[in-house]
């Protein structure tokens, strides 16, 4: 779960790391006074907003309104913007770069850090970032932020700043279960400060059993997807017209991939994880008949379940919401007889192998109506 | 032969008493496994499936001389029975459990590993030697014995493609679902590497999908040390970029672990690579 | 450094480990109310206070302070009460042992339990006593807790407290740096709490550095034992005549069993650590001459320093004192002969070995003067 | 051959820049010892007795190709140093450090060993092997080269020790000084099993004292494993009981690790017990 930079930085000072003093509103009318110059910056979940004219300096309060006034509602690559965040104005001397996030090779967290601060990380040549892994059994020691600090060859007082920002950084991502922190830019001020500019902190939504406090943050999800997630069923809208229901991501993109080879385009995928839950099964043919895809595809690999009870969930949906879509049913498992002779007796196109199935929905999916 | 679970593994079963527990105890049974005791803390005494059920591994381990765990404990309680495993002296934890949160998969990994302990998973099917052994959650009627060994990232599409290959009469020596979470116990590497020592094992079956560069690693590890023959099938060449697929393994990101790069350097290492799972038997033969 | 029981379980308390309610008075009249029927416990730091006297119950202000007097001052196995807690009376239904401790050969922390509880644990058998290591790579983790709950037998609330107790107090060893955490006993009471009735806690007086809150504590001196602490130096005080300095435990010690060949015996020993530093030798040997002792035994193995420069400290401290105890002189090392020959125009007894040393200052003590 | 350090050993000082740091890196190569390397951060660039110092082992090893270390940073900044060492790849570990917290040395001893690493100490005087190399604080003057074993949880009675034996014509292979903590990296059994195996090492002698029961175990692992003459001295005998004798190590409690049971165990398992450190060559003869 990805954090917005306000709230991302709040956890930042939480743990320690200095970042600027600020405050977010979501109404140009909420801004009262300033602490100083500052930047209006636009709170999305997306990066890219600079050029995107998410980000403006303002030194009134009349300034400030009237950037906050542009910047809200602005849409960033696909994201409305619904509130900005004014921050004081830093000083700037330097830009570094700064995260910690996880290196599944070595499986254990991994510092990057950079002198080329400001850009995208992506952007800078390998031979001018840091890979230094923390080893999980030694775990964090000071020498990793001396080492940090040291690549960065900064004077006595700002590596000594750097270093202990290091280890607060590694102490946030511990105790709060953040698979990425990133500072970017890590900010040198004129009068020495070393200062979080900009935050970015993605929570291992895997661990929010024990961080209740970040269930309630808002997320931008349409009503499918929404509905999908309580369900917990990964739901993504594509460009095509199948609609596919699998179960499991393996599955689900072997799915997707046998469709391509015979020329047909998954439009929305509903992919259930790796059960074979009946119950499941049912809801997600009702989510499907929502999305309304011109066919829909149903590859479903038995496990505990037996297949004519997956299909007796299968026609209950179909039978509550009347879906008339043409539907390519592929149930594998026990009683797979059993099952495909119910689903064909309620007028789906039963298949007996993936790429059989594959091939009947894309050409379904292909037919002038 | 075949690798990490066959007729001398002994079985308990943490967490025995859920659904899941109960139920696969009577499937791994029932594929040939010595399931030997299960765990439930405060449960001691009672049988699941006439399997006795212990208060700790450690009180299992020496009442039955168990030597290898399965996982079904839900993700808070995860990190915990893995590590009480580790601690009674099981030398092979299998972990079914999903969600699992990264920093707990880190801990009992790097726990694992400083003590030369095999972790399967988390968030995997699990590992199935036909005729010997099982130890997970794999459907029972998809094997059938030989000398392929698979091993793959996926759940349900290692069935598709382990059920392809019996299908057409090949068996498998062992299959090992290693999961799809972006850090796991076990790895493409380190299953190649017994395969490639397994002598029951004369082909090589390895199920990828986009997301992390493993698949990369891997290919790069069999260029140097396999001789065996290796056929691949990687998942998501067709997936929307930048989307997620459902698990963590799946993201694409920062232009590497793309379906293209795992195929290109598989193929430079002398991998067959299927373009669809029913593909795999027809590149085996 | 021990803690006293009160300050124990301040620290318990801290960690959220239950402890009966009370207060720690230094005189009777300080005794305002109490929480209900108490006992009144003398504050001291040894074992056997109850068989001393040093506990006594008291259901009114009047009998506590009546309690309090006859305890405080009470010369316990030779220590002097100073202090009184008093406590909350516990309704005790069963007594249990748990402590944490360190495993030496395990090079681990080890949990102790046992059901047989209120007793000394040396004299409970063997088989009575859980004896459960935390491996340090895997931490401690909640199935510690359990397994030591369940080698107690207890019944399902009460052994989720004690897990609970088991997580604290490991979690109190490792925050405070404890060499050791004993809870004995720890009881279950008629309302099916568990509560810690006694309390010890030993901190690592090496890790004191990182626990200034620690350091301010009285601890029970003679006026020479404050000196050599203040100047790192182990004092220890026996029954002989004859004062030994030396450099290093194992020497001391080494030293100790020569005399003893010899037919002498130590009155008190200094030892200097590891170093052969002249001004500690100096500061020793004006502190061993405060002693008083018949004979002095000087054994330095120099390392760093050169042996003339160790007799020059010791000849300062002579001259400084005046001391005229007959002092018998070994010192190996680096310019060996000239040390000796400045400490023989001194008037002292050169030895070159150290049997030699033993044996000559064994002789000088049995001297009838 | 001899054990743990060596002709191939390459040190790198932790903490060079102090007194003690200085004054050894000079001694430990007067000794022979090949020291390539300092550490102390913020000091890169500057040199110690001709010795370049960097800020991180991490840069000294890959510098200078480093693979042992000698730790004398104190005791706040200790547990760092010595995973610092560790971290880098560090091979062996000389802690020479005082003082040390117990839960560090757990913390550095555990990570050691699940690494593969050899510890020596913490607070131990360190390791020489006539002829070769010194790491640590023994004094120099005391060596000379031969085939006994020295083996102690003392400091300056080792040097006493040892020197007895020089002075009598006879040498050493290593003396391992394993310093008398609670909880020390290398204890009595891990020494004896490398003397044991070493070819130039013909005669053990084992240091103890009072305190802890690490003497009973090397005891018990002698009956079993060593087949080389042993001599051994155990220092307290005569010790007030109770006491706090200067280090951690002599503490007597719960009527074990007392001199008499040391002493017993030592003899039942064919041990040479002298009593007085001066009667230790006698017994070599």
């Amino acid at each position: 779960m990805k954090l917005f930079e306000y709230k991302a930085k709040e956890v930042m000072r939480k743990h320690g790391i200095p970042v600027p003093d600020g405050f977010v509103v979501s109404k140009p009318d909420e801004i009262k006074s300033l602490p100083g110059p500052v930047m209006v910056k636009a709170q999305v979940l997306i990066g890219g907003r600079g050029k995107a004219g998410g980000i403006k300096p303002a030194d009134t309060v009349a300034d400030a309104k009237k950037a906050a006034s542009a910047i809200l509602g602005l849409n960033i690559r696909g994201y409305i913007t619904k509130q900005v965040l004014l921050e004081k104005r830093l000083d700037v001397v330097k830009e570094l770069y700064l995260s910690i996030t996880i290196d599944r090779s070595r499986r254990s967290l991994i510092f990057m850090a950079s002198a080329a601060g400001g850009m995208d990380i992506e952007s800078v040549p390998e031979d001018k970032i840091l890979m230094l892994p923390v080893d999980p059994i030694i775990g964090y020691q000071p020498f990793v932020g001396r080492h940090v600090a040291s690549f960065l060859k900064l004077e006595p007082e700002q590596a000594k700043r750097v270093a202990d920002i290091c280890a607060k950084l590694h102490e946030l991502v511990v105790e709060e279960d953040a698979e990425l922190a990133e500072i970017n830019p890590l900010v040198i001020t004129k009068d020495g400060k070393v200062i979080a500019g900009d935050a970015k902190i993605t929570i291992d939504s895997d661990a929010l059993f024990r961080h209740k406090d970040y269930e309630s943050l808002p997320e931008d999800l349409t009503p499918l997807e929404e509905k999908a997630k309580k369900l917990d069923i990964a739901f993504v809208q594509l460009d095509g017209n199948i609609g596919v229901i699998a179960n499991g991501a393996g599955l689900t993109m072997a799915t997707l991939d046998s469709i391509n080879m015979f020329g047909g385009k998954a439009g929305v995928f509903l992919d259930l994880g790796g059960t074979d839950d009946p119950e499941k099964v049912k809801s997600a043919m009702l989510l499907m008949s929502e999305a309304n895809p011109k066919v829909i595809l149903l590859n479903i690999f038995g496990g505990i379940t037996k297949c004519d009870t997956v299909a007796k969930g299968v026609l209950e949906a179909i039978e509550a919401k009347k879906i008339r879509t043409p539907i390519v049913a592929r149930i594998k498992g026990v009683n797979e007889e059993a099952g495909r002779t119910m689903l064909k007796n309620a007028g789906m196109i039963p298949a007996y192998g993936l790429s059989e199935a594959a091939e009947l929905a894309s050409k379904e999916s292909l037919k002038v109506v | 032969m075949a690798i990490i679970v066959d007729d001398k593994t002994k079985l308990v079963i943490q967490g025995i008493t859920g659904y899941q527990g109960t139920y696969h105890s009577q499937a791994m049974r029932d594929f040939g496994t010595q399931v030997v005791a299960g765990v439930r803390p405060g449960k001691a005494g009672e049988k699941v499936n006439d399997i006795p059920v212990f208060d700790s591994v450690r009180d299992a381990v020496n009442r039955t001389g168990a030597n290898t765990s399965c996982v079904f404990v839900p993700a808070p309680g995860c990190r915990d029975a893995a590590l009480e495993a580790i601690y009674a002296g099981i030398e092979t934890v299998v972990i079914i459990t999903e969600h699992l949160p990264v920093m707990d998969a880190i801990h009992i990994v790097s726990v694992a590993r400083s003590r030369g302990v095999t972790v399967i998973g988390p968030n995997c099917p699990g590992i199935a030697s036909p005729g010997k052994a099982k130890v997970g959650i794999l459907p029972n009627m998809i094997f059938r014995k030989g000398n392929i060994g698979v091993v793959s990232k996926s759940g349900t599409l290692t069935y598709e493609i382990v059920n392809a290959i019996s299908e057409r009469k090949m068996g498998q020596s062992t299959c090992v679902g290693i999961g799809g979470d972006r850090v796991s116990g076990t790895n493409f590497i380190d299953v190649l590497e017994r395969f490639q020592t397994d002598k029951q094992t004369k082909k090589i079956v390895l199920v990828g999908e986009i997301g992390g560069t493993s698949e990369e690693e891997a290919a790069e590890y069999i260029k140097g040390n396999v001789t065996k023959p290796v056929v691949a099938y990687i998942a998501g060449r067709t997936a929307p970029p930048g989307k997620r697929m459902g698990h963590a393994g799946a993201i694409i990101a920062r232009g590497r672990g793309t379906a293209e790069s795992k195929i290109k350097a598989l193929e430079a290492a002398g991998v067959k690579v299927a373009k669809i799972p029913t593909d795999v038997p027809d590149l085996l033969e």
